[in-house]
């Protein structure tokens, strides 16, 4: 017997639309009670994920296990799961109230219980007027969170949530995420969510899966994958990084150099200078926001300072991104504006400090 | 057995029950007896030859052939706008025009036809094929009306406005996007007018012209004298063509592409 | 307001589909247009009373000649005022009709005629060998079809004429002259209790009788004959007082006299008549002592080889006019059940 | 709702115009001469009687005779309607879930009977269920019966006619509509805990409504208005309302009573549909689509 | 005649369901050439007043002027737009070739130069390969991106788009940013965007437009937005505030204090107090992220430092989000992750600028 620990277990899942593979292999455990989210570009398949764990769409090759048992054939419904689609399918001819109520009905919920059960998701997902509407009566974020709140009231032992904050506000957002952490936490509910904010990710999950053309890139702890990504897909995909193919020097007492092919030296720790494996070949990662910039050369130890000139700002509101460059490279760095961004053309100092810079393997993909 | 080989299975029964006639009449096409029923005694070609030679019987499936074309044409033109206005605009009276345009079949169909007459009457004007093909339209237009309706309504409006955003005009939308939509509705719209005028007896026989005959009429009046089984074997060639064209056109379409196929295969192949 | 009037190019003719009309358009139509250059329009219809609906929603002139039923239908065309007059000299094969066919045509518009008589028939009792003899059939006769015995493989005309008729017979009156109408009333409501099937057409006659879903039922000659023919055993009876009628050319007012007449008389050539007939299986209504019929005209039913027909009765045209109304109406409730 | 703001007012009846002058001039206009008609006589000769009379009217309306018929009809359209509905949904959901290719073939293959004129496929259900018919020649050589069965004129065989007459309509109805709905929403459904037959009864049959209401409608009302079934397959009883219609019209020549009582359906059907546009019709299920 | 240098115009616009009034009057201009972006939380009438601009919805009340004419009723195919959908509605019975040629087509382009720019467009979405499917065959925001290919490739006086990007991940996001912005440039054509992402209003916008419950609650440019919100609703709308209800002490020569109810007092700017317009009952309005966190108290000049507890951490990759519970009030605090974030429980000072510090009227909303 397999497993029981985990809630969803995919084990060399393949998904085949004729000719066309949508995922390629996928391994990938969903442990109990945790919040797992699938972070990838569109199209890798993250869709096409979890319709398989849901049993909407066939599994063309691989097992699909939910709690140890393989369910490759178990129907939908005997999976008791709850599921938002990307594109929301409420049933048109309902009314919110009727849509939310759907899924307690054939769980034998109690008349009075189901308008109370009713009511409160309605709260959650402060929309308690709408009760009486049809879905084509509400706004694209409102429909959303209806679709949310279905899935969630009948509080299932499998969430499966695509995209499901996507049409909202940065706060009600949040709130949302709240309140379905505090859910999933409360339930003890595993929980798969897919989404494209990065931050999202990395805030709610206790894993997370990074996928990319099918297959899995890197899985694990938020910050795990943050700091340390496995490839460089992950490390440019996870906020914004500049990668340099880079040449090892010989390592020092604290720190090892990091001679850049752009000519600049930077340094690093003895932590990742292991993960080179003895090669010299490697390619340095530097996030966007783990450069600050300055007017003055301020380097300490175990940082360098790289001069530079911003090329362009874009302002973002609490922070800025800019473009910097030196030594005919083009630097990409995000930092919190404090007073007033820096200004287009300014003269300027990169500080790179030696624990923010990752290395990779030199050929890896 | 799962739930959808149960429904294959009651599907097939249907269709069997909705051919069992057919199948009758085809039989009794190559019956050697006029009247025998079952069990068939004798198998014969006589009632087709007889077909070929009936000139009435001929003219009359090509008079019913163009009189259905023609009303199956016209009808769903009107009907599939009715219902677009129905479905896609809010206007005063609607309920009172939708009663309006299912009246026709709500009506006894000879009285509608004496009715047409009368009012033909009053104003002196001869009957005509044009009559005719109209008294058609009349009568299948409710067919056409409903059933594009229910389709239309299922249509989502955003792609409708979608293809106006991109500058098509109302019309244009509607050949681009909204036609082909609900297209299985308009071809059954289509259906519907076509077999109902095809098979019409009461209407036709009070409207039709001097000289103009229809199969049902035909058939209707030769009921006194026996009907010949020239009609069954009328019937069977019909059949036979509506079975078989579907089936040769797929196989020819399955032909040609297997072709082509083969053709760039081997252009892959070479290269 | 003659919209529609006939041009003397054109005249219109309607008659009963298939064979009949097959034999109307081979023989008389075709030869008739090449001679004369008038061409004949020719429509059909499934009825009499179906073709004097059309007839009446229709444009004065637009119908012209048709092939009517009975003397009955005659009476019902005057009283409409839809009668013509026809110019007898310019139909010189009048003089071949059987005169008993031409009289009480004559008697209905005043001596003058609008149709000539071109086949008779009889409706008679039709019944199955296999499950009755003849000799049961002649004893029993009109009552064979009221007989307890054959419950459920009895049928009958659905026509109200002949129920009344025929439901006379079987109370012992004299259809021309009922006493008892409720007695009459009664029987035609055993005989619809006891019945499978009014049929509605000779089609279904024949196929009732063929596929032996009925083994009794009245039936009209011309169609029994072609039963016969095809090696069913029917058989075929005509009772005391038998049903006998005739069918017309009729000429409708406000038709184009001349070509009409110049048709009818065309009609009535012998060998266009002998081979309508034969056709239809109904003898012509040509006098055989005047007219050599040929070899296959004698042996249809009801063919009269005296040329009187005074072996038939037929419906009195005044009497059944006058209860028409009452009785049809009647008819279609005790046909419901009522 | 109006995509074209200019045309709103204007574009539903442009595209109206052409039926509403069909309809008008074909049938509104001709009708009126049948309500003037139903206040004339029929004379003794058959001619008619020029006049304002209440008798047919109060023939029609006050004798038990037409009231049973119109009863005895109404359910016989009932009848049908319930049976096209449940027989028909079937195969129209069956076609509905097939792929495109043979889509096409199945909807054509419904159509077949249609080639074989009205009557004769009426009649030819003698050959079927008649006592020499095949399915009794069928029984008796497999010794399932010992004598012929007779199953012919009678009530249920004219709804049986009916049925088969009218099963296509219904299923094409029915498939159009089927045809339409999203299929992520039985998805969701399932999602949230139905059996693939809950999802159906859930989502599937409401949003296909639209279509089962229109074929309901059609075969109800063809199946009242209809008079050569019973003619062919009924028993001498079996009538149904339209064969009083036209035997008043066609055999009586009585045009004023046949007037009446054709004005007496169409009154009825006519409050059948201002019943199925309120409660069944597109502008109530349109509020839920969009 | 109308103000001709406004690409689009509402002037007092209404617009009524039934007895709900989703925008209650709308008064907003979008200048030409500029792109212009609604925020607003969701149901707040943005996809209304879209649709009131293409031509999709009935004006219930008002004037839509487009380049000075009037056009409450002129049809939609006459105003040349582009419009992205929230659902994206491609024609689902089209190739995705052919849903992008569809207003190419109406256009009267040549066949040839309709392939050309089908295909360009289908590079500029990163989606070269998909033109011979069908809309059903592809993930949620590649059907987006086909979209918004479809609005832009006819090049239109106004492109309408909304939520364009909200199914596509943060990279993909950001070059579909950067290549709608070039386009609108290059094109010049006056935009609506509707967004979510604040970030991406504050960085793509010349003017920003936050509405709220059928409103405009204020409109400017995005800096301007940000840093002087005209309401509470917006200052905690775009981004997160701590909003205290605050008594003004008397001015210094620099600052003026601020005192919280809280208990703390604040300094803030001259320039912030003259909006209090002499009444001493205010708000004070301190982003999350203009307060600095640190383990010692290093107030300088012009700043004040709030000694608290940290009470919560919600890591968000380059950044964390603290509550902080400082005389039994929460507050919310944003920070760039240096090393790693604060412990949950650690002693912690807030230091906050006087300039960080931005007023409001006591009671407006
Ligand atoms: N047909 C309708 N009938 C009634 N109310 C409607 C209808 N359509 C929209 N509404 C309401 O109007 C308000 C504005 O809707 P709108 O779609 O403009 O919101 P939005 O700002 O686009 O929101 P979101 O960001 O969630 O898409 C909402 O409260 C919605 O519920
Ligand atoms: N029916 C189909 N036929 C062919 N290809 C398909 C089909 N459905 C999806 N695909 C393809 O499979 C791949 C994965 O799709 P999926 O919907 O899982 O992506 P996703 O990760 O959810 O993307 P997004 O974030 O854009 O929603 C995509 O490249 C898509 O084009
Ligand atoms: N009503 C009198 C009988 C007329 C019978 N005609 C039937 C048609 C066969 N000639
Ligand atoms: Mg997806
Ligand atoms: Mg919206």
């Amino acid at each position: 017997m397999a497993d029981t620990t985990n809630a969803v277990e995919l084990q060399n899942v393949v998904k085949r639309y004729g000719e066309f593979t949508a995922v390629k292999r996928m391994d990938l455990t969903v442990p109990d009670n945790s919040f797992v989210t699938f972070l990838g570009p569109s199209g890798c398949g993250k869709t096409t994920t979890l319709r398989m764990i849901a049993g909407l769409t066939d599994v063309t090759e691989g097992d699909l296990l939910i709690r140890g048992k393989r369910v490759n054939s178990l129907p939908i419904h005997k999976r008791n799961l709850g599921l938002v689609f990307q594109n929301y399918a409420l049933f048109p001819h309902k009314t919110i109230f009727d849509n939310i109520a759907f899924g307690l009905k054939y769980r034998k919920v109690a008349k009075a219980d189901i308008a109370k059960k009713v009511t409160d998701a309605l709260e959650l997902v402060q929309l308690p007027h709408v009760a009486d509407r049809y879905p084509n009566q509400l706004s694209g974020g409102q429909q959303q969170r209806i679709a949310l709140a279905r899935a969630i009231v009948i509080e299932p032992d499998v969430l499966l949530l695509d995209e499901p904050l996507s049409a909202l506000d940065a706060n009600l957002r949040e709130e949302m995420r709240v309140e379905l952490k505090r859910i999933q936490r409360e339930l003890g509910v595993a929980t798969v969510f897919v989404t494209h904010d990065q931050s999202e990710a990395l805030a709610m999950s206790d894993k997370l899966v990074v996928m990319n053309n099918g297959i899995v890139e890197q899985e694990g702890a938020p910050e795990d994958v943050y700091n340390n990504p496995a490839s460089a897909f992950v490390a440019d995909f996870l906020g914004h990084s500049n990668i340099i193919a880079a040449n090892l020097g010989s390592p020092d007492a604290a720190f090892t150099s990091v001679n850049l092919q752009s000519g600049e030296t930077l340094l690093t720790t003895a932590e990742q200078t292991a993960k080179a494996n003895g090669s010299k070949d490697v390619r340095a990662v530097i996030r966007a926001e783990k450069i600050e910039l300055s007017d003055q050369n301020s380097a300490k130890d175990g940082s360098i300072a790289i001069p530079g000139k911003i090329k362009t700002v874009d302002y973002l509101g609490q922070q800025a991104r800019y473009f910097v460059t030196a030594n005919g490279r083009d630097w990409q760095v995000i930092n919190p504006i404090d007073a007033r961004p820096h200004q287009e053309g300014a003269d300027i100092f990169m500080h790179i400090a030696a624990r923010n810079c990752v290395l990779l393997p030199g050929h890896q993909d | 057995m799962s739930g959808w080989s149960m429904i294959r299975i009651a599907t097939i029964l249907v269709y069997l029950f909705l051919f069992a006639p057919v199948a009758v009449v085809i039989l009794l096409a190559f019956n050697a007896n006029q009247f025998g029923g079952f069990p068939i005694e004798g198998f014969s070609l006589r009632w087709f030859e007889a077909l070929w030679n009936n000139d009435a019987i001929v003219r009359a499936f090509k008079t019913s052939l163009l009189l259905g074309l023609l009303t199956s044409a016209v009808s769903t033109t009107l009907g599939t706008m009715a219902a677009l206005a129905m479905v896609r605009y809010d206007f005063p009276g609607k309920r009172t025009i939708s009663t309006l345009l299912v009246a026709p079949i709500l009506i006894p169909e000879v009285v509608l036809a004496v009715a047409l007459l009368l009012f033909l009457q009053a104003l002196s004007m001869p009957k005509s094929f044009g009559l005719l093909l109209m008294g058609h339209v009349v009568f299948t237009l409710p067919f056409v009306v409903l059933v594009v309706q229910a389709r239309l309504v299922s249509i989502r409006r955003d792609v409708e406005e979608a293809a106006m955003s991109l500058g098509a005009t109302p019309v244009q939308t509607f050949f681009e996007i909204t036609l082909p939509l609900m297209l299985p509705a308009v071809m059954a719209g289509m259906l519907f007018s076509f077999t109902i005028s095809f098979d019409d007896i009461t209407g036709t026989l009070f409207w039709k012209p001097g000289g103009v005959e229809t199969v049902p009429t035909q058939i209707f009046a030769m009921l006194r004298n026996s009907i010949s089984p020239e009609i069954n074997a009328l019937g069977a060639v019909m059949v036979i063509f509506t079975i078989a064209l579907p089936l040769i056109a797929a196989s020819i379409a399955r032909v040609m592409s297997a072709r082509k196929l083969r053709a760039s295969n081997r252009k892959t192949q070479t290269a | 307001k003659n919209a529609r009037a006939a041009t003397p190019e054109q005249v219109r003719f309607d008659g009963w589909g298939g064979v009949v009309s097959e034999a109307f358009e081979k023989y008389a139509f075709a030869p008739y247009t090449q001679k004369t250059g008038i061409k004949v329009i020719s429509g059909t219809f499934g009825g009499a009373d179906e073709y004097i609906a059309r007839v009446k929603a229709g444009q004065p002139g637009e119908f012209n000649l048709a092939h009517l039923s009975g003397v009955f239908d005659y009476a019902r065309y005057h009283g409409l005022e839809l009668t013509s007059e026809l110019n007898e000299a310019n139909i010189p094969n009048l003089k071949n009709v059987i005169p008993t066919l031409i009289d009480p045509l004559r008697k209905i518009s005043g001596g003058t005629l609008s149709a000539v008589p071109y086949d008779y028939g009889t409706t008679g009792i039709a019944y199955n060998r296999k499950y009755i003899s003849d000799d049961e059939a002649k004893a029993k006769g009109a009552k064979l079809m009221v007989d307890e015995a054959y419950k459920g493989k009895i049928g009958g005309w659905g026509e109200w004429k002949t129920r009344i008729w025929y439901g006379a017979l079987q109370s012992d009156q004299d259809p021309n002259n009922i006493k008892d109408i409720d007695a009459v009333w009664d029987m035609i409501r055993s005989h619809r209790d006891l019945a499978l099937k009014y049929w509605s057409s000779g089609a279904e006659l024949m196929s009732l009788l063929a596929e032996e879903e009925i083994y009794v039922t009245e039936g009209w000659s011309g169609r029994i004959k072609a039963l016969q023919d095809q090696g069913h055993d029917i058989g075929y009876l005509d009772p005391a007082g038998g049903l006998g009628w005739q069918e017309c050319l009729f000429v409708l007012r406000g038709s184009p006299m001349a070509a009409c007449e110049e048709l009818l008389n065309f009609m009535l050539e012998p060998e266009v008549a002998i081979a309508v007939a034969e056709g239809q299986s109904y003898p012509p209504a040509l006098d055989p002592n005047k007219v050599d019929l040929g070899k296959i005209i004698p042996t249809l039913p009801a063919f009269d080889p005296k040329g009187t027909l005074a072996s038939l009765s037929f419906f009195d045209p005044a009497y059944w006019n006058e209860n028409e109304a009452d009785w049809s109406k009647t008819f279609s409730r005790v046909q419901r059940g009522y | 709702m109006a995509a074209d703001i200019a045309g709103a007012r204007r574009a539903p009846w442009m595209l109206l115009s052409p039926s509403l002058a069909t309809v008008g001039l074909l049938l509104i206009i001709p009708m009126l001469f049948i309500v003037v008609y139903s206040f004339w006589l029929r004379t003794a000769t058959g001619a008619d009687q020029v006049g304002f009379y209440l008798d047919n009217w109060i023939e029609v309306l006050g004798d038990r005779f037409y009231r049973d018929i119109l009863f005895q009809t109404f359910a016989i359209a009932f009848y049908t309607t319930v049976i096209c509905a449940l027989v028909g949904y079937i195969p129209a959901y069956f076609v509905a879930n097939t792929p495109m290719k043979s889509k096409a073939f199945l909807l054509l293959m419904l159509m077949l009977p249609f080639w074989i004129s009205y009557i004769i496929r009426t009649m030819s259900w003698i050959n079927i269920l008649g006592t020499s018919g095949a399915l009794n020649t069928v029984m008796l050589s497999i010794g399932i019966i010992d004598e012929p069965i007779q199953m012919l004129y009678n009530q249920t065989t004219v709804v049986l006619g009916l049925v088969h007459y009218l099963l296509p309509f219904m299923i094409l109805n029915v498939y159009v509509s089927l045809d339409g709905i999203d299929k992520n929403l039985t998805e969701a459904a399932q999602s949230l805990g139905c059996t693939g037959f809950q999802a159906f009864r859930e989502v599937t049959l409401p949003l296909s409504l639209p279509g089962l209401a229109a074929g309901s409608l059609l075969c109800f009302v063809l199946a009242a208005g209809t008079y050569i079934t019973p003619i062919v397959l009924g028993g001498p009883r079996d009538a149904m309302f339209a064969n009083l219609v036209f035997e008043a019209i066609v055999t009586q020549l009585n045009w004023p009573l046949g007037s009446a009582l054709s004005l007496v359906l169409l009154a009825l059907l006519g409050a059948l549909v201002v019943i199925y546009t309120r409660y069944l019709g597109i502008d109530q299920i349109a509020k839920s689509f969009k």
